[in-house]
């Protein structure tokens, strides 16, 4: 832990100080250079101190105890090309400060969230993160949604001891001490899925993604699945984020002639895909094409009548049956607007605030250390089934669920797990994954 | 008639004209003299309107135009053929020439006067060639039929006979006398060549050092004295 | 005497506009050759090519008879000691008169022996010699944008004479000068012509007639004769395309 | 074969993709020598101009009428990005047209503000846009489907293509704009009002790109940020064709699509996209001013 | 002159005791900036001094920077494969990773190999006399090239999430704060020295052939000077403080990845130098400063329409500041100066670091 810089006053007179040799050097040398340099020490002062809110910044109390407010950090992208996504993140989890306030808050204390964007910008998403330990002194923070946004702030959190909760789907291979994982991991989402896949839809398969992290690894994985339980690979292929010509891809996919299209794509590469799938004549019934990052929200900006068909999973779906997804949707549609859709990553961002709030709950107190040592075993009752934090990995057991996409845009469950299924980052059970790490 | 009154211009920092008046009048032909780089092609330029001068005024038709921009001047009937020509090198002849139609109002763009090809029928003949293709005493001709087909009453010459060959020079000479003969259109001729000048003109202006030197009829007796100025 | 500069056949041409049809020029030393002609007879095309700026398509230009140029870069081209004035003044305005000089000083012009150069006492002396020559003595702090045309011309001059060259390539360097201005120009010339080659392209008659010895004649890409003025005007081709009209009155 | 026949046609529809994209900055880049970072954005706005046209199609017009959206798009987009050029000569550009550099800069500034603005109205997901139903299924070749949004793309380019050369060579504004381009001062000394022909040309050719956005919304994805994904490309592609001239534009487009595919074909996207820049830095390299382009005499 | 200097060392030691009156986190983003000015100082060489817009530098920073970040990523890993390694399923360290567990290998070659890069791609542009616009748009297409191909390559190069979680450098923790002190304090001397290198540059002849490059390019050649070699010198010089600056990046910020090479950074640090003046040494260091801190203050104070405000400050100073605030308070010293003495003195025409 980093010890809190020298007292406040103490900082404050050294500013006038150096003010003070300021002006009395601008008043001696009134010449431009001394000037020039003036005004840039002038300006230092003011980048540093001035450009937050206020100068008396260090006079926030430090999380304290006598406040009846507690800060939480959101930080999502809400500028740059991930901005699609993440802004419905952002939502969900201020609805659920909010809900959570209206109930009274979390041991007595409202939960004031700290906004910050993360401009689809790793060295931003590190920036704002330290901003919201160092000087928000936040309790926790809610965000994230790439994995490169999250290995970014990873190291953050560790030096500085916070508490990431990141809510999305993910390639696994980890488990940072910090962070807590409310999304699924491979296991809790590829790994049925291909199995469902291999007993329903057929053997071969052709793998396509975009060209990072999460596609490459999943695929890896999935490769060795496929070895492992008799299914075929007869492509794979990757495309650049933000990639949007497929007529190629889609010859090569035609030459190959798969049963199945694993597709892990990334945003907005989805759109001319599928779009472009289409032209080409093939259509869900030629090929199955199940995807790992479309959700509800993604559909409507694809398009329904081309998504027709195919299929997707999840841990979630807006249709998923449960009294609390019921309320959960009517309260995000009240809370912003009508045309909104659920989906699993947003539903992921809601439980994570509910099982914060659950967990300092129960430590009673919003310490860190504290709040790590008591989630293990925390359980949320979310609108897509009871979710369970596991203690050992920090992530959470979830139902798995494949759904296949509707003509009104949303998903029909095909299958479930039935139960929770315990988090696996390393694929620690699956003997095929042997070796892959 | 064209008023140039204590005309101060030049480009950037330095002045290359420090008070130079001249009258222009509709239907007479006004030689402006003067050795390479005196400033006369920046002169043509100030009542073109490409150059802003930096004092002084410039009337015309009883109204001060020295703000202008260039293309109210030229609708106001004040037509420019620069020196080097700069006809448009990749538009057809033809293109060219309606480009000189600009400076009529829409009403009144109807057509080529046939009128310019009776000067330079060579251009008839070269209507649909890009106007690069020209040789330089026929992209001379189109700049001045350019100019001339906006029917303007103040044609500014820059330098028109320059590198051209002789049969043209003459050809060129004959026409910037009907021109004047016509008592329509002003001519205001920019030449260093005294003998081509007195020519044509009615009445020179010798330009040197940034003013003028000296002015008057073109005849004899004023060809001696120009003679002594331009030499030196 | 040997030509220092000898151009043989050369040609060239622009999207096959013929600007130079095969030229034929000797140049020798410490002689001072007038290029006069029509506009677009090619008079600084040639220059051009000699000086590198322009890549001939077709023939030879020599230098001290042995050194084929033709394909050297300008800069080369000038380290052999041909340098070039430019029609209209090329000085760097935003630096003043003394650094323009200074970058004109004949040096070692690679990048490290410039970056660890000093202003020797010699370098100072050649500079100040070079400014009371160009009488810009008074002016030497002042940016060279600031001048005026004729001075500026004149330290474009001193820049190309501050590098000792052998041949001087000189493009209409009285344009906008004053009579006497002029006439200082000639005598310059003149002066220069006793260490190096000068080879001035003029449309001025009255400062060829005054200055000249040799003048050569351009007409459409090709020399049309050679002599001095008074052959030159004596011969009916160059009155005919050039001469005749301007000189004889009309 | 039918492969064969697949990619011939994918590397021209990438090419008439690229082209359509291209063509505006051939106008405001190629012969206004203005580098407008923005150009991306007005793409977006004929896209999100397409979005808005359906959602009235689908809100205010008879469900039978829905399919003849895509028809009144294309005008609109561009008469929007149109205004939007205008508009942004007038404020910014003309001032800026002797410091082509600072363009990029102060329009940089304006492609951040657009994307922000679009953020703020439409929201940051995605939209969608279904496509007519006309436009839907493709024709098939010799086993090879030739998708109809394609051969439409294609169309559609040829006719922009068609368009603009005939304004640009059979009108008198086409005229005044070549002339313009060429040397400004003769023309204005002529009576060409300068000012509103650069105005136009600037409005022409944000109009193009709208019209590119209205295009690529029945391909791919309409977000505040899909300007980003073509702007450079784009650049290039003029770069490569030669500036200022058109039918270079053309070459340039159709060369890099097909290049990309046939690269893409036997190595990867990513690859492919390395592939294609290397061959055009090396190209240039070779050819500096471009496949076609008019050698001028003056170096400087 | 003394004044100047005087100013000079004012302004740095000011920085230099940054500590003493910068939080932690105000430190620490303030250490990013000044590498970010060091970047702009070589933008500012090539760009105000010698007419060469590059738009890639984003490519130099980060591959000085990736440098660096390979030994940091091989000392934490302590001796073993890297873990984004391990799971792209590679299964022995690359060869061209191994010499970089040498960290005076790592630092030398977070200069030279940007310095070399963009010798060679300035040697044959500038050789080619490709200039201008041209020139700009092809640095662009080379960060395309660069960006595509660190994705792409992850198991060498940790793709989009780039090399990141480093524990020591040197031995020495990098979470500790006296360590992230030092560091800053690294960071401004290094800028110091520079600045002042960039400084001696533009005031020697070599400097004066460079500004002489810029107001025509031809005619520099027709005094017999290679415009090329200036123009590859300077350029490798930019890319070598680019690279210097990526590894004292990578130091303090702990992290770097493709999204730091892009096109939006690679034009975002011309723009620093753009707002705070591109004739002026001091003035891009101050423009690298002014605009990071106003992109923290915008995005910390209205998180959903920042970029709004960053927009319009870039059209703001282009249109109205063409010489940025420097150059803003350049002219307006001057004309003061001139009111109150009429006629000016001999220095006024002097430009900051003349």
């Amino acid at each position: 832990m980093i010890s809190p810089m020298p007292c406040s006053h103490y900082i404050i007179r050294k500013q006038y100080f150096l003010r003070g040799v300021c002006m009395t050097v601008m008043r001696k040398f009134w010449s431009k250079h001394t000037i020039i340099a003036a005004i840039s020490a002038a300006a230092l002062t003011l980048s540093g101190c001035a450009a937050s809110n206020a100068l008396n910044e260090e006079e926030d109390a430090p999380a304290a105890d006598t406040s009846d407010t507690v800060k939480v950090g959101v930080l999502h992208s809400l500028s740059g090309t991930m901005a699609i996504s993440e802004v419905s993140l952002r939502d969900a989890e201020l609805m659920a400060i909010e809900e959570i306030n209206a109930e009274g808050g979390v041991l007595g204390k409202q939960i004031e969230p700290v906004v910050e964007d993360g401009a689809s910008d790793w060295p931003t998403f590190a920036e704002k993160a330290k901003k919201l330990l160092q000087k928000d002194k936040v309790a926790t923070v809610f965000g994230g949604w790439t994995s490169a946004s999250r290995k970014a702030m990873l190291p953050v959190f560790e030096q500085n001891n916070g508490l990431l909760w990141y809510p999305v789907q993910y390639e696994g291979m980890e488990s940072s001490p910090n962070i807590f994982y409310t999304g699924a991991t491979t296991n809790q989402q590829i790994v049925p899925s291909v199995t469902w896949l291999l007993e329903n839809k057929g053997k071969s398969f052709f793998l396509i993604g975009s060209d990072y992290v999460f596609p490459r690894t999943a695929n890896k994985e999935i490769k060795a699945q496929l070895k492992a339980e008799g299914g075929t690979l007869v492509g794979e292929e990757y495309t650049p984020l933000g990639h949007t010509d497929y007529s190629t891809l889609i010859s090569k996919i035609k030459e190959e002639k798969p049963e199945v299209i694993y597709n892990t794509l990334n945003g907005d590469s989805n759109v001319a895909f599928f779009k472009q799938l289409k032209d080409a004549g093939i259509t869900a019934d030629d090929i199955t094409v199940l995807s790992v990052s479309i959700a509800e929200e993604e559909i409507r900006g694809i398009g329904t009548d081309i998504l027709t068909g195919h299929y997707a999973a999840w841990n979630y779906f807006q249709t998923t049956d449960t009294p609390e997804n019921e309320k959960f949707v009517a309260a995000y549609k009240e809370a912003y607007g009508d045309d909104r859709v659920t989906g699993d990553p947003i539903e992921a961002a809601y439980n994570a605030v509910y099982l914060w709030a659950a967990a300092v709950e129960k430590a009673e107190s919003f310490d860190v250390d504290a709040v790590k040592e008591a989630a293990g075993g925390i359980e949320f009752k979310a609108p897509g089934g009871t979710v369970t934090i596991d203690g050992d990995n920090q992530h959470t057991y979830k139902t798995v669920r494949v759904g296949e996409i509707q003509a009104d845009g949303q998903f029909k469950e095909v299958w479930n797990s039935g139960e929770p299924v315990k988090p696996d980052p390393y694929l620690e059970t699956y003997p095929w994954a042997e070796g892959l790490n | 008639m064209l008023t140039v009154q204590s005309i101060r211009a030049g480009y950037d920092e330095s002045m290359v004209l420090n008070d130079v008046s001249i009258q222009a009048e509709i239907g007479k032909v006004t030689a402006v003299l003067g050795r390479n780089g005196v400033g006369k092609s920046t002169l043509i330029k100030t009542i073109a309107g490409l150059l802003k001068p930096a004092a002084g005024s410039i009337e015309w038709l009883n109204e001060n135009i020295e703000k202008k921009a260039p293309e109210l001047r030229a609708r106001s009937g004040i037509a420019y053929v620069p020196q080097g020509r700069e006809i448009f090198p990749s538009l057809t002849v033809e293109e060219n020439l309606l480009l000189g139609l600009e400076a009529l109002p829409k009403k009144e763009r109807n057509g080529l006067p046939d009128q310019v090809f009776e000067w330079f029928p060579v251009l008839r003949e070269m209507m649909h060639r890009k106007g690069g293709d020209l040789s330089g005493g026929q992209q001379q001709q189109l700049a001045i039929a350019r100019a001339i087909v906006g029917k303007p009453k103040m044609l500014l010459l820059d330098e028109p006979m320059e590198g051209i060959q002789p049969s043209i020079v003459q050809l060129i000479q004959d026409v910037i006398i009907e021109i004047a003969s016509s008592q329509e259109m002003g001519i205001i001729l920019v030449e260093h060549s005294l003998d081509l000048a007195f020519a044509c003109a009615d009445y020179y202006y010798i330009l040197d050092h940034g003013t003028i030197v000296g002015e008057g009829v073109t005849d004899t007796t004023h060809k001696d004295i120009v003679k002594q100025h331009l030499v030196v | 005497m040997q030509p220092i500069l000898s151009c043989r056949d050369v040609r060239v041409s622009f999207n096959g506009f013929q600007a130079l049809q095969g030229v034929d020029l000797e140049v020798k030393p410490q002689e001072v050759r007038f290029l006069i002609g029509p506009n677009g007879a090619g008079k600084t095309t040639l220059l051009d090519v000699i000086c590198g700026k322009t890549k001939a398509s077709d023939g030879d230009v020599l230098y001290r008879q042995v050194e084929n140029i033709r394909k050297l870069q300008e800069h080369e081209i000038v380290r052999l000691g041909i340098t070039r004035k430019f029609q209209a003044p090329s000085i760097f305005a935003n630096l003043t008169v003394w650094e323009n000089l200074e970058l004109s000083l004949k040096q070692e012009r690679g990048l490290w022996s410039v970056m660890r150069a000093k202003m020797t006492g010699e370098d100072k002396e050649k500079m100040e010699a070079m400014l009371s020559r160009i009488g810009l003595m008074d002016q030497r702090h002042q940016l060279a944008g600031m001048l005026a045309h004729g001075q500026k011309q004149w330290l474009e001059i001193g820049m190309q004479l501050m590098q000792d060259p052998e041949i001087l390539l000189l493009d209409e360097p009285i344009a906008g000068m004053s009579g006497t201005e002029r006439h200082k120009t000639g005598e310059l010339i003149h002066e220069i012509s006793t260490a190096c080659s000068v080879l001035i392209v003029e449309h001025d008659m009255e400062f060829v007639r005054n200055f000249s010895k040799q003048v050569t004649v351009m007409h459409e890409g090709k020399v049309l004769c050679e002599g001095t003025m008074s052959e030159i005007q004596q011969n009916e081709q160059v009155a005919e395309v050039y001469l005749g009209r301007r000189e004889s009155a009309c | 074969m039918a492969v064969v026949i697949t990619q011939l046609f994918n590397g021209i529809s990438l090419g008439s993709i690229l082209l359509l994209i291209a063509l505006g900055l051939a106008i405001t880049f190629g012969l206004m020598n203005v580098i407008n970072m923005a150009h991306g954005e007005f793409i977006m706005a004929g896209a999100y101009t397409t979005y808005v046209v359906q959602q009235a199609f689908s809100h205010y017009i008879p469900a039978s009428l829905f399919n003849y959206y895509y028809v009144a798009a294309i005008p609109l987009s561009f008469l929007i990005g149109a205004l939007l050029g205008f508009v942004l000569e007038k404020t910014l550009i003309r001032f800026l047209y002797h410091r082509p550099l600072d363009s990029l800069l102060a329009t940089w500034g304006v492609s951040l503000i657009l994307q922000q603005v679009a953020r703020s109205i439409f929201g940051a997901p995605n939209v969608a846009v279904t496509a007519p139903t006309w436009l839907d299924g493709g024709l098939t070749i010799a086993g090879a489907v030739l998708p109809y949004k394609r051969l439409f793309i294609i169309a559609l380019v040829t006719i922009c293509m068609v368009s603009l050369y005939l304004y640009l060579d059979k009108t008198a504004a086409g005229r005044k704009m070549r002339a313009v381009t060429m040397n400004r001062s003769m023309a204005s000394s002529l009576g060409v009002s300068t000012k509103k022909v650069d105005a136009t040309a600037f409005a022409i050719g944000s109009g193009l790109a709208g019209i590119a956005g209205c295009a690529l919304t029945v391909l791919g994805p309409i977000g505040s940020t899909i300007g980003t994904y073509y702007i450079v490309d784009a650049f290039m592609i003029v770069i490569l064709g030669g500036i200022g001239s058109l039918i270079g534009t053309v070459f340039g487009a159709l060369s890099v699509g097909m290049l990309g595919t046939i690269a893409e074909f036997w190595s990867g996207a990513s690859m492919a996209k390395v592939i294609v820049f290397v061959a055009i830095i090396a190209f240039l390299q070779f050819k500096p001013a471009g496949l076609l382009s008019a050698r001028t005499r003056s170096l400087e | 002159m003394d004044k100047k200097k005087l100013g000079y060392w004012l302004f740095f030691i000011a920085l230099f005791l940054g500590p003493l009156y910068l939080t932690e986190f105000r430190l620490a983003l303030m250490g990013k900036f000044l590498c970010f000015a060091i970047v702009a100082l070589g933008i500012c060489l090539i760009w105000g001094y010698t007419g060469i817009l590059s738009l890639g530098h984003g490519v130099y920073f980060g591959i000085g920077a990736y440098c660096t970040a390979m030994y940091l990523k091989l000392e934490s890993s302590n001796g073993q494969l890297p873990d984004f390694m391990e799971w792209s399923g590679v299964s022995a360290l690359p060869a061209f990773w191994i010499p970089f567990s040498n960290p005076v290998f790592a630092l030398a070659a977070s200069l030279i190999v940007p310095a070399l890069l963009a010798a060679m791609l300035g040697f044959l542009t500038f050789k080619n006399r490709i200039k201008g616009v041209y020139f700009s748009l092809i640095s662009q297409a080379v960060v395309v090239v660069f960006v595509t191909l660190f994705v792409a390559k992850q198991d060498w190069t940790g793709g989009t999430n780039g090399l990141t979680n480093f524990t020591t450098f040197l031995g020495f923790s990098l979470a500790s704060p006296l360590v992230q002190i030092a560091l800053y304090m690294l960071t401004v001397i290094i800028l110091g020295l520079s600045f002042t290198l960039a400084a001696r540059l533009t005031n020697s002849r070599a400097g004066r052939v460079l500004s002489a490059v810029r107001d025509g390019e031809n005619r520099v050649r027709f005094l017999g000077f290679n415009p090329t070699s200036y123009k590859v010198f300077v350029y490798s010089l930019s890319a070598a403080l680019a690279g210097l600056a990526g590894t004292l990046f990578v130091l303090q910020v702990g992290l770097i990845s493709p999204a730091m090479m892009g096109i939006i950074p690679s034009i975002e640090m011309v723009l620093w130098v753009a707002v705070g003046g591109r004739h002026s040494l001091i003035g891009a260091i101050l423009g690298a400063v002014i605009v990071n801190s106003a992109k923290s203050f915008f995005s910390e104070t209205y998180p959903d329409i920042w970029s709004i405000f960053l927009g319009l400050l870039f059209i703001i100073v282009v249109m109205f500041l063409p010489n940025g605030i420097v150059g803003a308070f350049e002219s307006w010293n001057e004309k003061r100066n001139k009111a109150k003495q009429k006629g000016g003195t001999a220095d006024a025409a002097d430009s900051v670091v003349s």
